[in-house]
């Protein structure tokens, strides 16, 4: 037997399998393809304080063994998720973690303040790495005194564990995420999308409504993972390794390279099941190779 | 229940150059498809393809759990599905999206144009296995993109426009007589191009008459997961892929 | 007829097709493929002040539509190249780019002198992007104030058209490409790769000798296209695109995006004739479209 | 001269469940190939296949035009070149690298190992038609993996090793006997895992014998342009792809 249990800051997940934010909905929409019992956690949609229209269409390109989103967090607001979404998806047997957003700190402080008053939610992710909207977002993410003043701000009202996410899309990851940890963060997620662009060369214009958006996939897999293990050997909290992960060996990377658990992002539109099969090919992975707690692969990557 | 299967390519039907119709045949039970889902298709061994590609399911066979397409190749994906081995494993995801709703109608009009045709065989069977009085109205180009109308014939009149009148009346489905004249039909089920699904609505509209279109949009997931399909409507922006594809115009902001 | 020349801050190319530097060699190892006087120019291998030996093995790992490098500007020195290559490859009917490299300040004046001596060079690419050097390299092009200064020490001693080559690794690389035009630049080039990661799951340990490496490949042409657009709209000076080209659509999209012209890299090794084929694909759009000059496409993006 | 060249799926000879020969057809001449030249493969449509493959060339027909390799099926590339359909499109860049050369020598040993027995079918040809004796000593793990023995036969004495001893000596390439007893043999040409190589050239080196082995590395281009491959020397660090594949083993740091 494969001990998968994995404790970030204090709280235990099943497994270190999670999906990532804004691509595996509120979990509902996956309820035919797979047992959400089975995975180590949920962090569902981004929410806001305010109900989010999101981007005009279109939203999406496809590109060299990624995509583009710019969706922009179209959401109903975080009471709706309170009232209407969180009561119907708490009986999943799994950990449920909101993503909060904001374009002003103010913002981020009201919602956190209403996740931190729902019951059995034990943990937040703080994202201040959005590419897809015109206030805040990520620019909150890459400047190292806007990420520690938004995090301090959400510490203060939030008692549960608090990961902040981080944007890729900066000089020094590492700066950031000393920041944030010194701020009070009880682990960082990374990475968010990078900003990119794609043109149509036909009609001469952008793809997107938006101009530029957030490339995910396989694509960013290679930065990513420098940047966990950057970040790993920077700070002492737990890293949640996020970026390009589409099957076991992928997911086994990022816990080499000092990811604590892992999130499932993009590869859950090319395989919505795909979350099963990275849980039974880590599980695999530890039998083959005599691993019987899956935590001594974290940041065990021989340099 | 929507599900991810494995199925192999049992073969094509080319309908011309760039449209053909492609049959798969699998070994689990078909789940209950409705006239309007539509699957995502993972396009196999194709390094330039990274998401799945949204495709209407033509019709399906439960007892000999085979499912066919209408594809119009367009690009790298369609192109692709269109030049596989028999035999081939095709992954899809299925079925998917909301389905046109058939009600108390008692005479109703079909408007396709182009790949905007899929939905309407399985469509017309149902009508038909109700009774209802069906018209097929089919747009296309020329003569040599007309398909399927032996099929839809089956189930109802069939009644054409091409651009360049080389078959049926010259010119776009909505200039077709009927349109002119008494227009009595209580619905019309509209798919195709965007431009002429918008003036068929508004046609329908003006005649006071309930109309339901199915959109195209870009897709990554196809399960409402990603939020990257998007139709704005009189309540807000809305998914084409859980929400839709099928509307009924009047809530569309057309 | 289509007018395919371009001018690059004065400098006049055939056409807006060049070869990347550390992907083309010298352009000598492709002459039984391309007829290089077809060339709108070729910027060779990285060249530094003293022979360099180079990473060890491995220095190189495939990653999803795309490839991390560890070479580390093996080449033997900028006599060697004076001396023994430029000779042999002058004779090229084509525009010939040295691209320069240091670990100090000093390094970049000594080489940039000589190739300031050199008869025959029009312009030098300086290389403050490598992510592959211990020293140097990179850091010189992730901070704006040592940008500056390397971009002002060799505009001193360099005549010739000076094209700064941009690292991507940046929060904000308008800045840096803003800070390189106050410094005297004559144009920019961009992007060099990203500083990636492979680990290997079966040892547990980085693929790569140095661990981490440069990323270059389709995967990256999203997040480069965004770069390069940014920067057309920030700075005065021509902006050469670079980032996954493979193909004309993809140097279309550059063009649109705000390139003058475009390198391409990694490409070179998937079809080593894939340069001719840009070439020919690019006249065709043009012929298509009704574009006579291809002058006309540069930052056409209709946003 | 090197070339950029499409050729065709002719078929496969299937060695055992991992090891296969694959023969592709073209239509234009085929440049003169050398023992140890090799090329780099396009594999077709496969998405997590980006870069091309090294392969040593097995064999040419400039006659029929056809080219042949022998591959192991070791990962994603491999596996993939052993299923293409008869008729589907390689795309290859040939002829690569340096070769083995054939000096004045009276007697040669050849020692392979692996999928290292590829180049030794052409350079086997070619020293019998300089009247060279030549000796093939093949080494592998057991007599499942003893491939081509038959031909290497037809240019001179074949002697075999497996570590099971299930088929010619038991144990290493190292332990045949040909390396004990007189040794007269005045080059020896080697191809295979590294450890085997670099044995086989230290009982050379104290020999006294010149050989020459035929270096793996991961490559991005083939061609000498990308400074990717690399093997360090006496003269510093050369390239595997166009200063090799095949060095004289007293240059290399062994
Ligand atoms: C619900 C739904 C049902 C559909 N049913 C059918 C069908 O039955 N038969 C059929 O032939 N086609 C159908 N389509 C359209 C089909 O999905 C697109 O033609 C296909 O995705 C194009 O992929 P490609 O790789 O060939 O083209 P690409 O190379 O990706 O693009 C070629 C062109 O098609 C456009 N395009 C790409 N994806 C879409 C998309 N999802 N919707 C609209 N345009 C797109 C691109 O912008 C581009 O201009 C349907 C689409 C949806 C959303
Ligand atoms: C000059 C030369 C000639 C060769 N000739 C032959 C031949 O005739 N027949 C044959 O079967 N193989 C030959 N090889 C080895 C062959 O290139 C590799 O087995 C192949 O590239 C592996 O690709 P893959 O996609 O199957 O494996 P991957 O999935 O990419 O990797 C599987 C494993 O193979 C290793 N590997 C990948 N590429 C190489 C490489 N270029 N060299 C060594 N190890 C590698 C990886 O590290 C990994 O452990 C030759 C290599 C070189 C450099
Ligand atoms: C369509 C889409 C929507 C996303 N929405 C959010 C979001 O609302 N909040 C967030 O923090 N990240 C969001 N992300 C980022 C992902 O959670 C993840 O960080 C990123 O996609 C990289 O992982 P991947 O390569 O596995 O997809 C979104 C990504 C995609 C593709
Ligand atoms: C193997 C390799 C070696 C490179 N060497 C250099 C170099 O010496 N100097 C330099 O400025 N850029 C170097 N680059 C970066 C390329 O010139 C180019 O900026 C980068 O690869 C992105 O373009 P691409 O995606 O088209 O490859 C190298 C890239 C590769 C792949
Ligand atoms: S395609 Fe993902 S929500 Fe519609
Ligand atoms: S593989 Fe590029 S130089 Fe050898």
């Amino acid at each position: 037997m494969v001990d998968l249990k994995v404790d970030i800051g204090g709280l235990e997940l099943k497994n270190p399998v999670t999906t990532a934010s804004g691509t595996f909905g509120f979990g509902e929409e996956f309820t035919d393809f797979v047992d959400l019992g089975l995975l180590g956690g949920i962090f569902v949609k981004g929410l806001t304080l305010k109900h989010r229209e999101g981007n005009h269409y279109p939203r999406m390109a496809e590109t060299a063994s990624g995509m583009l989103n710019a969706v922009g967090l179209q959401n109903k607001g975080i009471d709706y998720f309170i009232d209407t979404i969180y009561p119907r998806i708490k009986t999943f047997d799994t950990e449920i973690f909101p993503n909060i957003n904001g374009s002003v700190v103010e913002d981020y402080i009201k919602v956190a303040e209403k996740v931190n008053d729902i019951d059995g939610i034990n943990a937040l992710e703080l994202n201040i790495s959005c590419p897809n909207v015109k206030e805040g977002g990520m620019a909150f993410g890459v400047s190292c005194p806007s990420a520690v003043a938004v995090t301090e701000a959400v510490r203060n009202v939030f008692d549960g564990l608090l990961i902040v996410k981080l944007s890729p899309n900066v000089t020094d990851i590492t700066e950031i995420a000393k920041g944030v940890e010194g701020a009070g963060a009880d682990a960082v997620s990374l990475v968010n999308t990078f900003l990119g662009m794609a043109v149509d060369a036909q009609s001469r214009k952008p793809v997107l409504s938006t101009i530029t958006g957030g490339l995910s996939g396989p694509a960013i897999k290679p930065i990513a993972l420098r940047m966990v293990w950057q970040v790993y050997n920077a700070v002492k909290i737990p890293v949640l390794g996020i970026g390009g992960i589409m099957n076991a060996t992928d997911a086994i990377e990022f816990m080499l390279a000092g990811s604590t658990a892992i999130q499932i992002g993009t590869a859950n539109f090319i395989d919505p099941q795909v979350s099963m099969k990275v849980i039974d090919g880590i599980e695999d992975y530890c039998h083959e190779n005599n691993i019987s707690a899956i935590g001594d692969l974290v940041g065990a990557m021989e340099v | 229940m929507k599900k991810v299967q494995d199925f192999k390519v049992l073969g094509y039907r080319r309908l011309n150059k760039d449209n053909y119709i492609l049959t798969l045949i699998g070994e689990e039970d078909i789940p209950r498809i409705w006239p309007g889902n539509f699957a995502e298709i993972k396009v196999p061994d194709s390094p330039d393809v990274f998401l799945r590609r949204p495709i209407s399911v033509l019709d399906a066979d439960y007892e000999k759990k085979t499912i066919s397409f209408y594809i119009k190749a367009v690009g790298k994906g369609t192109l692709k599905l269109g030049r596989l081995s028999v035999g081939q494993k095709v992954n899809i995801v299925y079925p998917l999206g909301n389905h046109f709703v058939v009600g108390q109608q008692q005479k109703v009009l079909i408007v396709g144009g182009g790949s905007g045709i899929a939905p309407f065989i399985s469509l017309g069977r149902e009508l038909k296995s109700r009774n209802i009085d069906t018209t097929f109205l089919i747009g296309a180009r020329t003569k040599e993109d007309v398909f399927l109308t032996g099929e839809f014939a089956r189930y109802g009149r069939v009644e054409l426009t091409t651009e360049d009148g080389s078959m049926g009346e010259k010119g776009l489905v909505t200039d077709h007589k009927v349109f002119s004249g008494t227009f009595d039909f209580d619905k019309v089920y509209t798919c195709g191009p965007d431009p002429m699904m918008k003036a068929v609505a508004k046609i329908a509209g003006a005649k006071g008459v309930d109309c339901e279109a199915s959109l195209e949009n870009m897709m990554a997931c196809g399960i409402g997961a990603c939020l990257c399909c998007v139709s704005p409507t009189k309540e807000g922006n809305k998914l084409v892929c859980a929400e839709g594809p099928v509307f009924n115009t009047k809530d569309l902001l057309w």
